[in-house]
Order: structure tokens, then C-alpha cells, then sequence
């Protein structure tokens, strides 16, 4: 009998596979093809306070293994959110966390003390969403205010935890990463997608109209592996690791470099099962290996 | 029964320079699509091109699906190459199709190039005749014509080059249509599926004449089934996906 | 007749195709595949004052639309380099641009005035290389010692250009783009390979024994795309693009964004012709457009 | 005549549970390779994989080159798939072969697995009798026997199951032999390829023996013509590029 299960601060998974932000909805669209109960937990798509109606089309480019989007935080809002979809994914027995984006320290507030309230399981900081011009890529690549951000919201918090989701964006990932966990944030998560853009030579216009978008998929996979393991080694709270994660293979290299749990984002697009795959993927490799416990194989990899 | 499911290719033709028509046979109990609908198709095994294209099926038979596509990229260049007995992982069917005619109501079909594909699926369930606008670069891109009339069909045919039919755009055709060979007695609907700037022309003619119609839209797509709100479209109720309240819209719904 | 020559500071290049340093070895072993006298420009692998042995095997790795290397610098040293390969350059109608890489400033400015009096055309500093625990990467993530650097270097320069490679690891790469054209660098090139690594989850041991690799290939086009552009908006100074330019469409794309020229690297181990069919293309190109100076799509994509 | 060229897949066939048969046909005129250099061969049109993989060619027939290759991850599988008719683009031939043996010495050739591709090209080459020494895990990989009787090679054969031949690994072999059964007036001269850890313990026999030898090495190739320098393994003199200055390494300079 293999133990999957994880802790993220407080937070108890019954597996290391979430799904990431902005690439599950808000569930609805995937209960038609796995069973929802079998997740560790389901991130949902970032909210902010106000509904955001995003950028115009075009919203998404393919690239070499990977795709850029400008979706512009497009999301229902918060009010909207609590009302007609936390009930749903209430329904299930996963862990529901929730993604949060503010312009502002008092909209991060206010979004994480009410989801709190209504008892949401964790709170995901998204300080590094490279789609909008002001607001959160700042408080993802300046460390003073991602420490005030972090430690203001962690104070309004009784009981979720706080996820502090990392940019890629910053020059040095440890800094941050120390930065989050010395400001009270229960754990990280990292990566959220690069900066990117693309040119159609015929009309030389940029492929999506908000021009620079967000890189996600196989192709920044290795980058998202160096973060998480330089992350691993500055800090001692549990990481979340994400970027390009397909296969269950790709899953346990990040947790081999230290992540202890992981999120499927552009996989669930290629395949929409990919995280039940996943799942069952990661436990036949610890009984091919004949390790017991899931845990033991969190920064498992043999450095030199 | 899933909307993910492995699909054998049975046939992959060339039917002119642009067209091609792909045969699949589904290796799995599947759902019944609706005329409009459309499906994501694997292009690769590999990562790259990473993502499945949106196509919206042509017929369906007992145990196969067909579909028509032209080559544009990448990805449709693999699909040229796709060979018997090869199998595809596919997605379908997907979004909201054209909605049934009602009793009462003569429909219009008009169909650009390539977008004859969603728009026959539909001629081929309506229970009895109607009218086609058909346009095309040349008369060898004007396809499946005996299959349309063989169904019913009263047919209006339009070429670019005028190598058939009138020579212009098939929205000229259906502004051509309304006024000299409609009968007021008809309460007619369009139903459409063409190149952006043809439905747009479509729509000015439509609300110019009073006339309500429907339009299947494309927009680049990541996932296909409604969870990364790539596939957006500015309507007058705000931004849409076209993979899931799509492909199909109002046609006075969509702002141009 | 279409005009593909451009200038480069003061360095005029006969076409904007050059190879990017470390993937075209000192040009011997493509002068069976190619006429090197057809390129722009030959960029020859990083020299450093003493020869260096490199890292230990595995060396690369391939990653999904990418790949993982870390040389380590290996290299004969100035004086062979001089001795034995400069010379073999020479017989060609080509410039020759010499990536330098030293430990401190001394062995940077010793490098660029020896290789300065030889005559080469130009030199391109490497301040960003990720393969070397001490040197390098500190320029290139330090805009103090950067501007420190380039401007020690600039003055020990009589006739040779000089252009400053810029790191990609940087979080705001404007930044630095400033303080190169400020601190006195004829043009600057970018962007370099982006820090990346992977395991083994069989064996649990990096794929690299350096564990960190650079990561280079089509899968960080979209990245460099995008920071060539920013650099384009934020200086004055002509900037040459890199990062996983396969094909001639790849080049265009960035001289669109802002590049007045380009360097091929792991596109030459895909096809070692890559450089001379992206001449070919670029030149098909701009007749199909009707365009009859390159110079005039620098920078040409419509932004919004 | 370039290095770089175009071949068409003329047939691929399954040799056992571990290796395969790929015939292909160079459609431009090409160098004539030495027995134990490589080719680089293209595994997809696409950027994924990414690059070319090396193998060294088993055979070359007026019109044809021979590979024998064993499926290990993604690009052999991809390979795998090779339909005839397909045309690929390759590089080579590349490196540095094994040296043709001087007249007055007895070769013997040793070869592990797969390893046998370089090894039969060079017995094809070898004017007169010689030794061979043939590991694999079982009977059903132990492949070529006849056509090497063919060549007039005298054949010792190890299982590592015992399922033919002596139980064992070809290292053994090659000590049982030197000890028992060589001749004190030949002077034997190796020529061997395999995995590497055999190819070690080949070369301590060697040594042990006071026997010189040549061994083909493989390492990680992003380019396979001597640019990257990625595929360096440590020789007594330093780093040597697998690519350029080998595959074939004098045996005793081989840091293992
Ligand atoms: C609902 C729907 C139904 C469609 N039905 C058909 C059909 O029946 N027959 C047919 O020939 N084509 C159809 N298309 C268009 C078809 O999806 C594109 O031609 C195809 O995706 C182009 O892929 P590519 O890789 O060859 O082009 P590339 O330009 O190389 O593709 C690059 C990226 O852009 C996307 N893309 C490019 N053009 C389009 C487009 N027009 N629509 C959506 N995504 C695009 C691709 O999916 C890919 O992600 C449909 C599109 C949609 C949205
Ligand atoms: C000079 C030379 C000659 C060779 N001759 C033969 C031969 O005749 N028959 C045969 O079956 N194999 C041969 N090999 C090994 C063959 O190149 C690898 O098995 C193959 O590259 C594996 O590719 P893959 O994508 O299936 O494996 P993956 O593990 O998916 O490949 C990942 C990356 O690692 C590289 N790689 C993995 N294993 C090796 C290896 N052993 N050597 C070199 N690169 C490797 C791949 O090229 C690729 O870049 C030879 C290798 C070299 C260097
Ligand atoms: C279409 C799309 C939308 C996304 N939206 C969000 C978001 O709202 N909030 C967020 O923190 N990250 C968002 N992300 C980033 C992902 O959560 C993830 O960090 C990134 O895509 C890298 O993982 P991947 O390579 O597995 O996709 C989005 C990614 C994609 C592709
Ligand atoms: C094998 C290899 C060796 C490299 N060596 C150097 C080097 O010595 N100096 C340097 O400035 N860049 C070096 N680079 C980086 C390239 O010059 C280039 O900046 C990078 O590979 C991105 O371009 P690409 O995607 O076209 O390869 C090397 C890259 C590779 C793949
Ligand atoms: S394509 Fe993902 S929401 Fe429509
Ligand atoms: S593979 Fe590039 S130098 Fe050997």
C-alpha cells in the first residue's frame, strides 16, 4: 500500500496532483472527463474582486512545445464566484484553492480574508501574472512588496493556507522564494508562465493583441526544474512545482528537485485526463521503485 | 462513453489544391454530433505542434467521421500526411452547433470555401428543402454540389474568378438572392460558415434585409472544451468562447 | 537588387546572418557544408586568456523543442586561438566577431586589446555565460560591475566594435541593455542561453553532471524574441538577436521585433546549412515584399 | 558530394525483441564511410525530438547504407515508425573509424549487443580470417552469425542467460580465449564496441594481457560533426570530442 498523501502547511492532499491556475476553469469543464474526487486539489482560475472581461482576440499562440496566452485575467469576479461556483466544487472531495490577483495590498486583503471566511482550503498569491500592465507582475519582481503583500494577507488569514505563487520573471528565484517564506507564507509555488512573444512575419503584427504573453508547456519545463531545485535549497517550506508537467515522468522530476506537490496546466489542453494519468503514473513508479511513501522522493535527486 | 477517445484514420483524400477530406472510425463507443459541432484533432504524437486543431465534421456515418480541411500551417500539413490505419487521439463533439430550423421557416445556407464543411452536416439533417449559396475561389473549389442537390438542395453557385457560377462573393450572391428571387411569403434564416470578412459582409446584408441567421466563428483555440478562455469573441453580450456557448452565434450577436 | 548589408557600429556586414558563439567552433568544421564566405559574420566559440578543459561528460541534453548544454567554456586559449585558428578565418571573405570570457576585468581587457591589435573586427563579450560557478554570469546579473566591465573594456579598444552579450537571466533585461549602450558598447546581442536542468528519474542524477545546463533551441524563441524587443525600445544601439533561430522566417520574426541582425547557434547542428538557407530566405522574403533594404524591417512589427 | 544529405527508407524491419533492420537509399551522391564511422539520421520533421541521433552503419551496398539499431527512448521510437518510401535527412559519414589492421597482426573483433553494427562493417573490410567475439543477453540477440562464418570469421559466442554459446560476458570470453586458446605467434590486436562498462573490462583484460585495441565510444551528440563539443570523454590526453577524434578510441588511452 503506497501513501500518496502530502501535507502543504496545514493542507492535507491525498496526492501531490493539482491542476493550475487559469487551466482548469472553475472544474465544471473537466467533471465530463475524470473524476474530480481523485485530484489532490483543483487551483481555480485567478479571481479578482471586480469581474475582468480580458483582452481581445487573438488570446493564445502556439510555440515551439509550447503556447503563449494574453487571456488578461478574464474571471467572474469574486462575488459571482462565491456564489455560483465554490458551491460546485464544494461538491466534491478534493481540496479547492483559490487563485487570487489585486491591483492593490487592500484587494489582496479583502479577497483572502472572505475566501477565508467561506472556507476555501488554501489561498494562491498570484504576484506574477505577466498579462496585465499594472497590479501583480509588480509585487512578483520587487521584494519589498511582495514581503508587505505576503504578510499583509497572511495576517487577514484564521485558517486557509497561503500559497505564494512565484514569478519566473525575477532574476533570482531564491531571493523571492526566501522573501515569501520569511513573510509568513505557508508555502510556494512556482513556475507561472515566462514572458514571450511572437511576430506574424506576413502581416507583421504580434500574434496575440496585448503583443506579450505568457509562455507555458514542455518547452520552459527545464527552466521551471532549475527554479523549483534552487528554490528547494533556499528555503524550508513545501514547494509547489509547475511548468510543462505532461506526464507523470515530468511530475516526479520536479518532485525529485524538491517540489512536494506539482500542477498540470497546458497538459490538461493536450489531454484532459492528464492529471488522473498523472496520478496513477507517480504511484506505479514508487512501486516499480519500491518506495512506500511519496514524501521520500521530494529532493531525492542526487546533486553534484 | 467520453469525448476523449482514439479514432482510426480510415481514408485521408485530396480533393482539389485546398481540399482535403479526412475519414476517421472511432475506436470507441462515442456521442452523436450535432450539426455545427466540431472536434479536436491530435496532429502529432510528439510535442510539437503541441496543441489539437479545432475542426467541425462534415458527415457522419454509422461508424465513421469525416471531415474536410484545407491546408493553412503546420499543423494541417502533418494532417495531409496522416495514413491509413494510423491512430488519433480526438476530442468531440464540442460547442453549440446550429440550432434546428423551425417548422415555419425556409433556411438560407451560405457557405464560403472550406465552410461548406459545417454547413452541409446541417443540409444533410433538414428534413426538407432549402436554399444554398455556395462561394469559392474557382469553380474546382466548389465541391460536394451533386451530394447537395442529391439532398434537396436548391443551389446558388459563386466563384471569385467567375470559372463558375456568378462571378463575385457569395454575400453578393445572398443580397442578390433577397432581392430578385426571394418570395415575401418565406420567412427566411441564415445559416453560415466562411471566412471572417465573408460573415461579416453576410451579417450587413442580413440586418440590412431583416433577416436573423446564425454563424459558426473560428478563433485560435488551446484546449477546445471551455477551460482556458482562449477562443474568446467580442459579442454584444461580451466576450464569448467559441469552443463552448460557439461555434455557432447569432449572427446579430457578434460584434465585427 | 536587394540590399541585405547592414552596419553593426561601425563593423558593415554583408548580410545580417552570423553564428552564435560555441555552436560554430572556430568555422573549420562547417567549411564542408557551407561557404563561409556567404556569412555575415562568423562568431567563434568563447576564448579566455588560458585554455580551458570544460566540464565533465554528459555534456548536453535534449529537453522538448530544446536542449540542455554545459560546455564549460572549454577552449585553447588566446594564444592558439591566434596562432592556429584566426589565421584559417582570415582566408575568408567574412568579419570575425571573438566571444570573450574572463574571470575579472583585467583578463577581460587583456583579451579584447590583444585580440583589438590582431585586427579582429569585433568582439563580443560574454557576460552571461551560465556554465561557470565564478566569472561571467556575475557581469552579467551586476549592472555595476556590467557597467564597470564594458567601459574598462571599450577604452583599451582602438578599431575592433564591441558588443556586449547580454544574459537572459537578468530579470529586467532593458536594464542592462541601458547600461551596455551607456557604458560605451557599440551594439549589444542577445539573448544568451536561459538556465535550465533535468534529472534522470531512473537514475535520479542530473542529465548534466554540471546539473545546470543553458538552454537554447526553438523552445526560448518566444523568450528572446520578446527581450529583443524591449531592448529595441529602450536603446539606440543596433541589436542582434539570438535564440533558436532555425529557419529564415525565425530570423525575420526578430529583426521585426527589433534586431538588425541575427546569430544561428543549435540551428546549425539541425542543419549545418541553416545560416546560408536563412540568407537565401531573408532575401525571398523581402522581394516578396517588395522591400529593397533589409535595414528597413528592423524594427518594423506593429506594435499595439 | 556533401555530408548533408537526403536518403529515401527503402525497408525497416524487426530484427528480434531488441534490434532493428534500416536499409536506406542516399538520393544524392555520397562519401564512402570506413567501417566504425557514424551517421547522424533525423528522427522527426519536426523540433521534437529535436535532434539528429548517431549510429554508426552496419553495411554499405553500392546504393545503400545498413543501420542496425536497438529502440531506447523517444528517437529510436520514432524510428520504430519509419515507413518505406519516407525520405529523411542525414549527416555523414562522420568520425574516425577503426584502423585497418596491419598485415601482421591477428584482429579480434569484440562486440557487445548492438555493438555488432561497427564490428560487421569492419569484418566485411577484413581481407583475411579473423576472431570474433560476440556477447548478448540471449540466443535471440545473438545476430549475423551466418554471414560472419560467411566472412571467413572464426566465432566465439556468449549468452548472459547461457540461452547459447558459453554463459557469460564477452569480456570473459575475450580472457578465456587469450588464456586458452590464442596462439603465442599471433599478435592479436582488438577491435571492439558495446556498452560501456563491457568496453572497460575489455580494456582491463587488455591491459592485463598487454594487448593494444580499439574501441568505439558513445556519447550525447547534439551536433555529430565537431562544433559543440558536447560529446567530450576523457582520454590520457585530455578531452576528445566522440564526433570528431573518435568514435574509435585507442583503447588505453580511454580514461574510464
Ligand atoms: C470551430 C472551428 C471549426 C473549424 N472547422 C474547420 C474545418 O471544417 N475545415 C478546415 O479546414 N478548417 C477548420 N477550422 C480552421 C482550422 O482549425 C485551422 O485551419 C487549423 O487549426 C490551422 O492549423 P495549422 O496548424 O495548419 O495552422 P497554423 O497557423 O500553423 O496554426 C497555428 C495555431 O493557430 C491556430 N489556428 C490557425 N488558424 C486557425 C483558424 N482559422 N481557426 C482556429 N485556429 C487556428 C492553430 O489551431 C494553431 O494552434 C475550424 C476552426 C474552428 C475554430
Ligand atoms: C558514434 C555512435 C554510434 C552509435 N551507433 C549505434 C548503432 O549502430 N545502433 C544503435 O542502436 N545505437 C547506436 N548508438 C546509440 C544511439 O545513438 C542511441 O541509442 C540513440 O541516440 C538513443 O536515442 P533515443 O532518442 O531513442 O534515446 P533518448 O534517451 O530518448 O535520447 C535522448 C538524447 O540522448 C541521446 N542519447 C541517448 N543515449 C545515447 C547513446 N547511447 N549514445 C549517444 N547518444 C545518446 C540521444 O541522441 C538524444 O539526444 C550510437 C551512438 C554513438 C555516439
Ligand atoms: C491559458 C492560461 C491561463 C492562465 N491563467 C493563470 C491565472 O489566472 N493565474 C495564475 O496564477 N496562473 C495562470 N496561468 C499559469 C499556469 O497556472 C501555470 O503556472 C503555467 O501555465 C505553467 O504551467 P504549464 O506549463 O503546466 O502550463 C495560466 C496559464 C495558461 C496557459
Ligand atoms: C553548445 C553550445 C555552446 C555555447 N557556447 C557559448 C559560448 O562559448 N559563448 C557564448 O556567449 N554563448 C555560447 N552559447 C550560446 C549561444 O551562442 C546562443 O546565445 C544560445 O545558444 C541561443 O541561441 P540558439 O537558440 O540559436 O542556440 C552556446 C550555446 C550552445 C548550444
Ligand atoms: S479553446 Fe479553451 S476555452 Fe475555448
Ligand atoms: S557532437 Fe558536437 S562536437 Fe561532438
Amino acid at each position: 500500500m503506497i501513501n500518496l498523501t502530502v501535507n502543504i502547511g496545514n493542507l492535507k492532499l491525498k496526492n501531490p496532483v493539482m491542476t493550475a491556475s487559469g487551466t482548469f476553469g472553475y472544474g465544471e469543464e473537466y467533471a465530463e472527463f475524470i473524476d474530480l474526487n481523485r485530484l489532490g486539489a483543483i487551483v481555480v482560475k485567478g479571481i479578482s474582486i471586480e469581474p475582468m472581461e480580458g483582452n481581445p482576440p487573438p488570446r493564445t499562440w502556439e510555440t515551439p512545445c509550447g503556447m503563449l496566452n494574453a487571456i488578461g485575467l478574464q474571471n467572474i469576479g469574486l462575488k459571482r464566484f462565491l456564489k455560483e461556483k465554490l458551491p460546485f466544487l464544494r461538491k466534491f472531495d478534493t481540496k479547492v484553492i483559490v487563485n487570487i490577483l489585486g491591483n492593490t495590498f487592500e484587494e489582496y486583503a479583502k479577497l483572502a480574508c472572505s475566501l477565508d471566511e467561506e472556507g476555501v482550503d488554501a489561498i494562491e498569491l498570484n504576484v506574477s501574472c505577466p498579462n496585465v500592465k499594472r497590479g501583480g507582475i509588480i509585487f512578483g519582481t520587487d521584494k519589498k512588496m511582495l514581503a508587505k503583500l505576503v504578510a499583509g494577507v497572511k495576517k487577514c488569514i484564521k485558517s486557509a493556507t497561503l500559497i505564494t505563487k512565484l514569478s519566473p520573471n525575477a532574476s533570482d528565484i531564491k531571493e523571492f522564494a526566501i522573501v515569501a517564506e520569511s513573510s509568513g507564507s505557508d508555502a510556494i509555488s512556482l513556475i507561472n508562465t515566462i514572458r514571450g512573444m511572437s511576430i506574424d512575419i506576413e502581416t507583421r503584427k504580434p500574434r496575440l493583441v496585448n503583443v506579450i504573453g505568457g509562455l507555458s508547456g514542455p518547452a520552459i519545463r527545464p527552466i521551471a526544474v532549475r527554479m523549483v531545485w534552487e528554490a528547494y535549497e533556499a528555503v524550508n517550506i513545501p514547494i509547489i512545482g509547475i511548468g510543462g508537467i505532461i506526464k507523470s515522468e515530468d511530475a516526479i522530476e520536479f518532485m525529485l528537485a524538491g517540489a512536494s506537490a506539482v500542477q498540470v496546466g497546458t497538459g490538461n489542453f493536450l489531454n484532459p485526463r492528464a492529471t488522473i494519468e498523472i496520478v496513477d503514473g507517480i504511484e506505479a513508479y514508487l512501486k516499480r521503485k519500491s518506495v512506500s511513501n511519496v514524501g521520500e522522493i521530494v529532493g531525492a535527486f542526487i546533486g553534484s | 462513453m467520453s469525448k476523449l477517445f482514439r479514432a482510426e484514420v480510415v481514408s485521408n483524400l485530396t480533393l482539389n489544391d485546398k481540399n482535403n477530406l479526412l475519414t476517421l472510425k472511432p475506436l470507441e463507443k462515442v456521442l452523436k454530433p450535432e450539426p455545427g459541432q466540431f472536434y479536436m484533432i491530435e496532429v502529432s504524437h510528439t510535442y510539437d505542434p503541441l496543441l489539437k486543431r479545432p475542426f467541425s465534421y462534415l458527415r457522419r456515418r454509422v461508424a465513421e467521421l469525416q471531415f474536410l480541411y484545407a491546408v493553412r500551417g503546420r499543423g494541417t500539413s502533418l494532417m495531409k500526411k496522416f495514413k491509413e490505419g494510423m491512430v488519433i487521439n480526438m476530442i468531440g463533439p464540442l460547442g453549440r452547433g446550429y440550432p434546428r430550423p423551425r417548422k415555419d421557416c425556409m433556411p438560407l445556407l451560405v457557405a464560403g470555401g472550406t465552410g461548406i464543411a459545417p454547413i452541409f452536416s446541417l443540409a444533410e439533417e433538414l428534413p426538407r428543402k432549402a436554399y444554398i449559396l455556395h462561394g469559392a475561389k474557382c469553380r474546382d473549389e466548389l465541391i460536394l454540389m451533386d451530394e447537395l442537390m442529391g439532398l434537396g438542395m436548391e443551389s446558388f453557385l459563386c466563384t471569385d474568378d467567375g470559372s463558375f457560377g456568378v462571378k463575385g462573393t457569395v454575400a453578393d450572391a445572398l443580397y442578390d438572392f433577397l432581392m430578385h428571387k426571394a418570395s415575401p411569403s418565406n420567412h427566411y434564416v441564415i445559416f453560415a460558415c466562411g471566412p471572417r470578412q465573408m460573415l461579416e459582409a453576410v451579417a450587413r446584408v442580413a440586418s440590412e434585409k431583416g433577416i436573423r441567421g446564425y454563424a459558426s466563428l473560428e478563433e485560435n483555440m488551446a484546449c477546445g472544451f471551455g477551460a482556458c478562455l482562449g477562443c474568446a469573441v467580442k459579442t454584444i453580450h461580451g466576450y464569448k468562447r467559441v469552443c463552448k456557448e460557439g461555434p455557432v452565434f447569432p449572427i446579430e450577436d457578434i460584434v465585427w
